[in-house]
C-alpha cells in the first residue's frame, strides 16, 4: 500500500467518526482566527500581507458569510435566488435608520432587520412558489424584488432617499466603542466579529442539514414532485429555506453598514450586489458546507490578486477576473470542492480499470 | 499598485514604489508619448529627463528602507477604471502634474528640495477598495492622502487616514456627511459640498439675473435621481425661498437614461422662469437635447453644481444652444495667469480635457505640498498642523484664500457663476473672479 | 409655447404622505377628461422610447427563448454596437447609419466566439453557471473597451434635430430608432417563419431534445441564435448611438429593462418584446410626467413580478416567435 | 446493422446501464422489455446520441456511433420517436412534419413526403394548420411517428408508441409499424404492450436492471414462464 493510500484512509477512518465534523470545524475556524496573524509572518522576505491585508480578509468573510446564508435556501432547496441584496439592503437600512434616526443600538436594529427580511422574504417566497416560478423564472422575480427596493428607497425622503445614511457615533445611542456598540477604532475585532458571524451561520446551515429539514430541503431540490408525494410539504419548507436565508443575510447587511459607515441604495441594493453575495457558493460548490467559504477564499483574493498585480492598466484587472469566472464555471461547473472527490473518482477509475484488465 | 511603479513585486510593504518625481516625469512622458513628439520643448520634458536617470534606477531597484527627506509622498487615490474613472484618471492626473510643476520650481524648499512623488491607487468607484486601497497607499509610504471622488468611497478612505492619523485631503467628494458632524481631526476639504454649492446658487444666481434687469420668481429642477442630485435639490428647496424663488417643478432623470423627453414636457407645461440642471455631463446633453427638440427654452437655463455646463467637450457638443446658461460650480479662476498656464500644461501632458474637477482636484495637490512646505516635514501630525492652520490663496480655483474650520471644511469655499459665451465657459460672478460681465 | 400650459402638475414634493400616491392619478385622470394636448405628445415620447426599449430586447429574448440562457454579455454587446457604429462613422467617415449593419456584422462574430468558448461548453450545466460565465464575458468585454477607448463619453457627430406634426414634437434619432427597430423586427420574424433556418431555430426553440431526436445539429443552431442575438443587440446599439453620448458602462441600464421587457412579452417573442417595449417606454413616459422622482420604475417593477407570478409565459408566450 | 456492445450510460452520478449487449439485423422487428426503470429508455436515448455512453461501443453498419452527436446519427439513418413525443409544441403539424426532414435526401424529398403522411395520416391533414400542443394524445402520437418517417429512416426506433393511447389507435400504431415494416423498415422498439409487441416482433430482449436478462425469437419469449409471469400478468 502506497503511502498516499494509508493517508488515505486513515482519513477515511477519521471521517466516519462522529467527532469528525467538530473537529473539522474548530480547525477551519482555528484556521480563519489565526489568519490576522498568519498573514503578517515574513517567510523568506514575503508577507502573505503583501497580497491579502486585513480589509481583505474582512471582505472575503462577509462574502463567505453572506453565500453562506445564501446557500441555505439556494444552494439547498435548489431555489436559485438572484436577488439576495434585497435583504442585505434591508438589514443595512434598518440597523442605519433606527440607530441614526431613534438611537436604537444596532445589534437591535440588525435583528430587527433580519426580521424584516424573513418576512420579506416570506412574501417572495409565497407568491413565487404559490405561482410555481421555477429556474429563471424565479431567479428573475427574485432579482426583481430587489431591484424594486432599490428604486422605492431611491425615492423615499424618509429613508432619507439616495444619500443614505451615515453612521452614528457610539455616544449618539449612549454606547461606548466596543462590541456593545458594533463599533471599534480599528479593523481587527471587525474581523473577529465577522469571523463570530460565519461561525453561527455555519454552525445553523450544518445543523439544518444534518437534520430532517436538511433531508427535507435536499429531497425538494432533487425532484419536488416525487419530495411532495412522498408527503414533503414542500411549500412550507421552501418558505423555511428562503425566512432563514434572507434572516442571516440581512445580518450581512447590517454588519456591512456598520463597517463601511455609509450606506445608499445604489451601495446595498445594487445590482451587482446580488452577483456579489453568492458568487462564492456558486464558485466553491452550491449545496455544501465548505463550498460558500473556499468560494470566498478563492473569489476574493483572485480578484484582489487581479488587481494589485495587473494595476498598471486600468482595467485590467477586471478581465482577468472574468477569464477567471468563465473558467471556474466551465472546468468545475460543481464548484471547487467537488475537486477533491472529483480526483477520487478519477483515482478509482484508473484503478478500476487496471483490476479489470488483470 | 502604484502607477509609477514599473516592475510589479510580490511585497509592496518592503518595497517602495518608483520614488522620485523624475521618474513620474518619465511616466507621463510615455503616458503622453503624442505629446512628447511635438510639445517637447516644454521645460518639465527636459528637467524630468535630466534627474530621471539617476533617480530612476535608485528608486526601482532599491527603494528606500525608511521614510527619508528627499521626497514626499503623495497617495492619489482615485477610480481610475470603472464608470467613474472618466473624471477620476483627469483627477489623478491633476494630482500628478501639481506634483511635476513643484519639482519644476525645485521641489519643496523647506524639505531642501525634497521631491514630491505621486503614488495612484485605483479604487474602482467600489465602496469597499475605499478603505484598502488608503491602506496599501499608505504602506507604499504615503506621507499624506487625497480622493476619491465618490462619496462613499471617501468616506472609507478618510475613515482609514483618521485612524492612522495620516492627513486626508479630500479632492471632491459632494456628499456634505462626509465631514460635518464626523469629529475628524485629519481630514479636509477645499471644495464646496452639496449644499455650499446649493446656497451659492441661491445667494448668487437671482441676483445675477435681477441685476440684469431680469425676472426669476419661479424655478423648476431638472435633477439627476442619486444622492447628489437629491442633495442639491434638498438645499435648493431650503434656501431659494429665502431669495423669493420658488419651486414650482421638479423632475428627476435616472442615471444612463436614454433622453430627457418626459422632463422637459413637465418643465415645459409650468414653465418657470429659469430651469435649473443639476446632472452629470450625459444629463445636461440630455436636457439640452430634449429642449431644442420641443422647441423650448425658460427665460433663463441655469444649473447648479451640473458638470455639464462648465465641461468644454460637453458644451461644443450641445453647440449654440449651449450659450447663455448660467452655473454654478467650483471653478477655476480666470484673473490669475496660472490658470492658464496649469491648463496648457495640462493639455500637453494628458490629452485631457481640464474642466473643473480636474481642477478642484488639481488645488488639493496644491493645498498638500504647500502644507508640506510649511510644515517643513513629512511627518503626518506636522502637516496635519500646517493644514489647520493654512491660509493658501495662490491656487488657481475661484474662491478665497483655502483656510480651513474645526471640521476640515474650506471656509472660504465658492460655487461662482459660470456663463456660457460664445461656446466657451466664462465665470462672471462674483466680479473678483469675473473674466466676463454676465449677459443676461 | 403658451398654448400648452394649462395644465401645472402638483409640486411633487417627496416624503409627503399619502397625497403623493393619490394626486399623480387625480391629475393624470384630470388630464384625460380635459383632452390635455400634452398628452398626445407624452404618447409619442412613450412610442419613441419603446421602440428603443423593445430593440435592445430582441437579441435579448432571442437567445432567451431558443437556449435559455440569460445573457448578462446582453448590455455590453449594445456597448460594442455604439463603439462600432462611431469608429465607423469618426474614423472612416462613414455614415453613421450604414455603420449599423457593420455594427451587426462585427457582433454577429463577437457573438459566436463568445458562445463557442464559454456558453456552450456548460450548455447543459445548471442555469447559475451560465449566468456567471455570461457575467465574466462582461467584465471581460466592458473593461476591453474601456482601455481601448478611455472610459470618456463618445457621441456620433448627428444631430438630428425633431419635427413637429400636429403640434406633436418627434425627435428624429430617436424615431429613425424605432422605424429600424419596426424593420428588424419584420425581418427577422419573416427570416424565423420563412425560412428552413427559422424553421430549425424555432424549433430548437420550441423543444431541445425534440430537435436533437429529428437530427437538427443543436450545436449549430446554439452558435447562430447567439450570433444573432449578438447582431440584434449590435443594430440596437449602434441605433442608440444615434441620439444618445455613451461610454463602456452605457448598457447596464439597458440591461435590466430588457429583462423585463422579455418576460412581458414573453420568451422568444418578437411582438412580445416590442409590445413589451411599449409597455416599459408608456409607464417611464407616462410615470415620469406624473410620479415624484423615478418612481415610475417601481411600477415596471411590480408589473414585471405581477407578469411572472400570474402568466410567467408573458403576454405573448406560448404563441409563435 | 446496430450492435451495442457492453455499452453503460446514465445521468450524473448515476449508472443506469451496466453493460448492455444487442444487435439488430437489417428488415428485423426487434423488442425490448423490461420492467420500469430497467434501462429500456436509457438505452434508447444512448443509441440516439441524447446520451453518451460511458463505456462500451455502439456500431451502426460497421462504423461506431457511440461518441457521435445526435444529429450525426440521424443522418446515418437511424430516426427515434422518442417515449414523451417531443414535439414542438408550439409550432404547426406542417412544420413539425417540415422539420423531421433534416437529412439531405430527406429535404430533398420532402414535399412528397409530406403529402404521403398527410395521407397515411388523415387527422394530421385535417389539422396541418394547428398547432401541435393543441392536439389530443393519439394525434400527437401520430404526429411523432409521421415526423420520424419524414426523416426517411433505415432504423426507426420506437419509444412506446401505443403509450396512453385509447384501444383503437394502439391498433393504428401497430397497423403503422406492420405496414412499414412490410416495406422494408428496420424496427427497434420499446413497447409495454408486451403481448401485441412480441407477435410483431422477430426477436424479442428482456432487460432486467441494466442488462439484457434474455432473448429469443418472438414467440419463444410469449410462451417463457419467467416473461409470462413478469410481463404478461398472467
Amino acid at each position: 500500500m502506497s503511502a498516499i493510500e494509508t493517508v488515505r484512509d486513515r482519513y477515511r477512518t477519521f471521517d466516519d467518526q462522529r467527532y469528525a465534523p467538530l473537529v473539522k470545524g474548530v480547525a477551519l475556524f482555528g484556521l480563519l482566527a489565526a489568519l490576522p496573524t498568519i498573514i503578517e509572518i515574513d517567510v523568506a522576505g514575503m508577507e502573505l500581507a503583501a497580497l491579502l491585508s486585513l480589509k481583505v480578509l474582512i471582505l472575503t468573510v462577509i462574502y463567505a458569510y453572506t453565500a453562506q446564508a445564501w446557500n441555505i435556501m439556494s444552494g439547498y432547496t435548489g431555489q436559485f435566488s438572484f436577488g439576495h441584496a434585497a435583504f442585505f439592503g434591508i438589514g443595512a437600512y434598518a440597523t442605519q435608520a433606527l440607530v441614526v434616526d431613534a438611537a436604537v443600538n444596532p445589534w437591535i436594529g440588525m435583528l430587527v432587520g433580519g426580521v424584516l427580511a424573513g418576512g420579506y422574504g416570506l412574501i417572495i417566497g409565497a407568491l413565487s412558489f404559490r405561482f410555481k416560478l421555477q429556474g429563471h423564472y424565479f431567479a428573475l422575480a427574485t432579482l426583481a424584488f430587489a431591484e424594486l427596493l432599490r428604486f422605492v428607497v431611491t425615492n423615499m425622503s424618509e429613508l432619507r432617499g439616495a444619500n443614505g445614511y451615515f453612521k452614528a457615533f457610539p455616544r449618539d445611542y449612549g454606547a461606548e466603542y466596543g462590541l456593545v456598540a458594533f463599533q471599534f477604532q480599528n479593523d481587527l475585532p471587525y474581523y473577529y466579529l465577522i469571523v463570530g458571524f460565519l461561525l453561527v451561520v455555519t454552525l445553523v446551515s450544518w445543523l439544518i442539514k444534518n437534520s430532517w429539514v436538511g433531508l427535507y430541503f435536499f429531497a425538494i431540490r432533487e425532484d419536488e414532485r416525487a419530495a411532495a408525494s412522498v408527503g414533503v410539504p414542500s411549500f412550507r419548507y421552501k418558505l423555511i429555506g428562503v425566512a432563514v436565508s434572507a434572516f442571516f443575510t440581512a445580518l450581512g447587511g447590517a454588519y456591512w453598514s456598520m463597517y463601511f459607515n455609509t450606506i445608499r441604495p445604489d451601495t446595498v441594493f445594487a445590482l451587482f450586489k446580488n452577483v456579489e453575495l453568492l458568487l462564492p457558493a456558486v464558485v466553491g460548490g452550491p449545496g455544501t458546507l465548505l463550498g460558500p467559504i473556499v468560494g470566498s477564499f478563492i473569489v476574493t483574493p483572485v480578484s484582489e490578486i487581479a488587481r494589485t498585480t495587473f494595476s498598471d492598466i486600468n482595467g485590467l484587472d477586471r478581465i482577468i477576473y472574468g477569464a477567471f469566472l468563465v473558467a471556474i464555471v466551465i472546468y468545475s461547473p460543481r464548484g471547487v470542492v467537488s475537486w477533491p472527490s472529483q480526483a477520487r473518482a478519477l483515482w478509482e477509475r484508473v484503478r478500476g480499470d487496471e483490476e479489470v484488465n488483470e | 499598485m502604484g502607477k509609477t511603479l514599473k516592475s510589479s513585486t510580490s511585497n509592496r510593504r518592503r518595497f517602495l514604489k518608483a520614488t522620485g518625481a523624475s521618474v513620474a516625469a518619465l511616466t507621463l512622458a510615455g503616458c503622453a508619448s503624442d505629446d512628447a513628439g511635438n510639445g517637447g520643448g516644454d521645460s518639465g520634458g527636459d528637467s524630468g529627463g535630466d534627474s530621471g536617470g539617476s533617480g530612476g534606477d535608485t528608486g526601482t531597484t532599491t527603494g528606500t528602507p525608511e521614510q527619508s527627506v528627499d521626497e514626499v509622498i503623495i497617495g492619489s487615490n482615485h477610480p481610475l477604471s470603472g464608470s467613474l474613472a472618466a473624471t477620476g484618471v483627469g483627477m489623478s492626473n491633476a494630482i500628478k502634474l501639481a506634483a511635476m510643476r513643484k519639482n519644476e520650481e525645485g521641489g519643496i524648499e523647506s524639505l531642501d528640495g525634497a521631491e514630491v512623488t505621486v503614488i495612484e491607487g485605483d479604487n474602482q468607484g467600489a465602496q469597499e477598495l475605499g478603505g484598502q486601497v488608503s491602506e496599501e497607499l499608505l504602506s507604499e509610504g504615503a506621507h499624506v492622502l487625497t480622493g476619491c471622488y465618490s462619496s462613499p468611497v471617501t468616506t472609507a478612505a478618510t475613515q482609514v487616514a483618521e485612524r492612522q492619523g495620516v492627513p486626508f485631503v479630500i479632492s471632491i467628494a459632494a456628499a456634505d456627511n462626509i465631514l460635518q458632524g464626523r469629529d475628524f481631526n485629519y481630514v479636509y476639504r477645499p471644495q464646496p459640498p452639496a449644499r455650499r454649492l446649493a446656497s451659492d446658487y441661491a445667494d448668487l444666481v437671482p441676483s445675477v439675473i435681477r441685476d440684469g434687469g431680469g425676472t426669476i420668481d419661479t424655478a423648476g429642477l431638472f435633477y439627476i435621481n442619486n444622492s447628489y442630485g437629491q442633495a442639491i435639490r434638498d438645499s435648493l428647496r431650503e434656501f431659494l425661498p429665502e431669495q423669493n424663488v420658488e419651486i414650482v417643478e421638479e423632475t428627476a432623470i435616472e442615471f444612463g437614461a436614454s433622453n430627457a423627453n418626459t422632463q422637459v414636457s413637465r418643465l415645459r407645461s409650468a414653465d418657470p422662469d429659469t430651469i435649473i440642471a443639476t446632472t452629470y455631463v450625459a444629463g445636461g446633453v440630455l436636457l439640452a437635447q430634449a429642449l431644442q427638440d420641443q422647441d423650448y427654452r425658460p427665460p433663463y437655463l441655469t444649473a447648479s453644481a451640473s458638470a455639464t455646463f462648465t465641461d468644454d467637450d460637453a458644451v461644443s457638443d450641445i453647440g449654440e444652444f449651449a450659450n447663455g446658461v448660467l452655473d454654478n460650480n467650483y471653478a477655476l479662476n480666470p484673473t490669475v495667469d496660472k490658470t492658464a498656464e496649469v491648463r496648457s500644461q495640462f493639455l500637453d501632458n494628458y490629452d485631457q480635457e481640464f474642466s473643473a474637477s480636474v481642477g478642484m482636484a488639481y488645488t488639493a495637490a496644491e493645498v498638500i505640498i504647500q502644507a508640506v512646505e510649511e510644515a517643513g516635514s513629512v511627518e503626518p501630525d506636522d502637516i496635519n498642523e500646517a493644514l489647520k492652520g493654512l491660509s493658501y490663496e495662490d491656487h488657481i480655483s475661484a474662491m478665497g484664500a483655502i483656510e480651513f474650520d474645526d471640521q476640515g471644511e474650506n471656509v472660504n469655499a465658492l460655487g461662482p457663476v459660470n456663463q456660457v459665451q460664445d461656446l466657451s465657459v466664462k465665470v462672471v460672478y462674483p466680479e473678483e473672479y469675473a473674466e466676463a460681465d454676465p449677459q443676461v | 409655447m403658451g398654448h400648452l400650459v394649462t395644465s401645472v402638475a402638483p409640486l411633487p414634493l417627496q416624503g409627503g404622505g399619502l397625497g403623493r400616491f393619490i394626486d399623480p392619478f387625480v391629475q393624470f385622470l384630470t388630464d384625460i377628461t380635459n383632452l390635455e394636448p400634452v398628452l398626445l405628445q407624452l404618447l409619442a415620447f412613450g412610442l419613441l422610447l419603446g421602440g428603443v426599449y423593445a430593440l435592445t430586447a430582441l437579441g435579448l429574448t432571442m437567445i432567451f427563448g431558443v437556449m435559455d440562457v440569460i445573457n448578462f454579455a446582453h448590455g455590453v454587446f449594445l456597448v460594442v454596437g455604439m463603439y462600432s457604429v462611431w469608429l465607423v462613422s469618426e474614423m472612416a467617415g462613414i455614415s453613421p447609419f450604414l455603420g449599423i449593419p457593420i455594427a451587426a456584422a462585427v457582433l454577429f462574430v463577437l457573438g459566436v466566439v463568445v458562445h463557442v468558448l464559454t456558453v456552450e461548453p456548460i450548455i447543459e450545466a445548471p442555469q447559475q453557471n451560465q449566468l456567471i460565465a455570461t457575467l465574466g464575458v462582461l467584465f471581460i468585454i466592458q473593461s476591453a473597451i474601456e482601455i481601448v477607448f478611455t472610459p470618456d463619453p463618445q457621441q456620433v457627430e448627428l444631430s438630428l434635430g425633431s419635427i413637429q406634426v400636429g403640434g406633436v414634437f418627434i425627435p428624429l434619432g430617436q424615431f429613425y430608432a424605432l422605424v429600424i427597430a419596426l424593420g428588424t423586427m419584420l425581418a427577422v420574424r419573416a427570416f424565423l417563419n420563412r425560412t428552413d433556418l427559422g424553421r430549425k431555430i424555432r424549433g430548437t426553440a420550441d423543444n431541445r431534445d425534440g430537435a436533437r431526436y429529428v437530427g437538427i445539429n443543436v450545436r449549430r443552431i446554439n452558435y447562430l441564435t447567439f450570433g444573432i442575438g449578438a447582431a440584434l443587440a449590435g443594430v440596437a446599439g449602434g441605433s442608440i448611438a444615434l441620439f444618445q453620448r455613451f461610454d463602456p458602462f452605457t448598457g447596464e441600464t439597458y440591461l435590466i429593462n430588457a429583462f423585463v421587457i422579455v418576460i412581458l412579452g414573453g420568451l422568444g417573442s418578437f411582438p412580445g418584446a416590442f409590445v413589451g417595449g411599449l409597455i416599459v417606454g408608456m409607464i417611464q413616459v407616462f410615470g415620469g410626467y406624473y410620479l415624484p422622482g423615478t418612481t415610475a420604475q417601481v411600477l415596471i417593477f411590480l408589473l414585471f413580478i405581477g407578469t411572472l407570478l400570474v402568466k410567467p409565459e408573458g403576454l405573448f408566450g406560448g404563441a409563435e416567435a | 446493422m446496430l450492435e451495442l456492445s457492453g455499452v453503460r450510460a446514465g445521468y450524473d452520478d448515476i449508472e443506469v446501464l451496466h453493460g448492455v449487449d444487442m444487435h439488430v439485423d437489417e428488415g428485423e422487428i426487434v423488442a425490448l422489455i423490461g420492467s420500469n426503470g430497467a434501462g429500456k429508455t436509457t438505452t434508447m436515448r444512448t443509441i440516439c446520441g441524447i446520451l453518451s455512453p460511458s463505456r462500451g461501443e455502439i456500431t451502426y453498419r460497421g462504423e461506431a456511433i457511440h461518441s457521435k452527436a445526435s444529429h450525426e446519427i440521424v443522418e446515418r439513418g437511424i430516426v427515434q420517436v422518442p417515449e414523451n413525443r417531443d414535439l414542438f409544441t408550439n409550432m404547426t403539424v406542417i412544420d413539425n412534419l417540415l422539420l423531421g426532414a433534416q437529412t439531405e435526401e430527406a429535404k430533398a424529398d420532402r414535399r412528397e413526403n409530406l403529402d404521403e403522411m398527410l395521407e397515411l395520416f388523415p387527422r394530421l391533414a385535417e389539422r396541418k394548420n394547428q398547432r401541435a400542443g393543441t392536439m389530443s394524445g393519439g394525434e400527437q402520437q401520430m404526429l411523432t411517428l409521421a415526423r420520424a418517417l419524414m426523416g426517411e429512416p433505415d432504423l426507426l426506433i420506437l419509444d412506446e408508441p401505443s403509450i396512453g393511447l385509447a384501444p383503437h389507435l394502439v391498433q393504428e400504431v401497430f397497423d403503422v409499424i406492420e405496414d412499414i415494416h412490410a416495406q422494408g423498415m428496420t424496427v427497434l422498439m420499446v413497447e409495454q404492450n408486451v403481448q401485441q409487441t412480441l407477435k410483431l416482433a422477430d426477436r424479442g430482449y428482456v432487460m432486467e436492471n441494466g442488462r439484457i436478462s434474455m432473448t429469443a425469437d418472438g414467440d419463444e419469449l410469449l410462451e417463457d414462464e419467467g416473461v409470462v409471469e413478469a410481463y404478461l400478468g398472467v
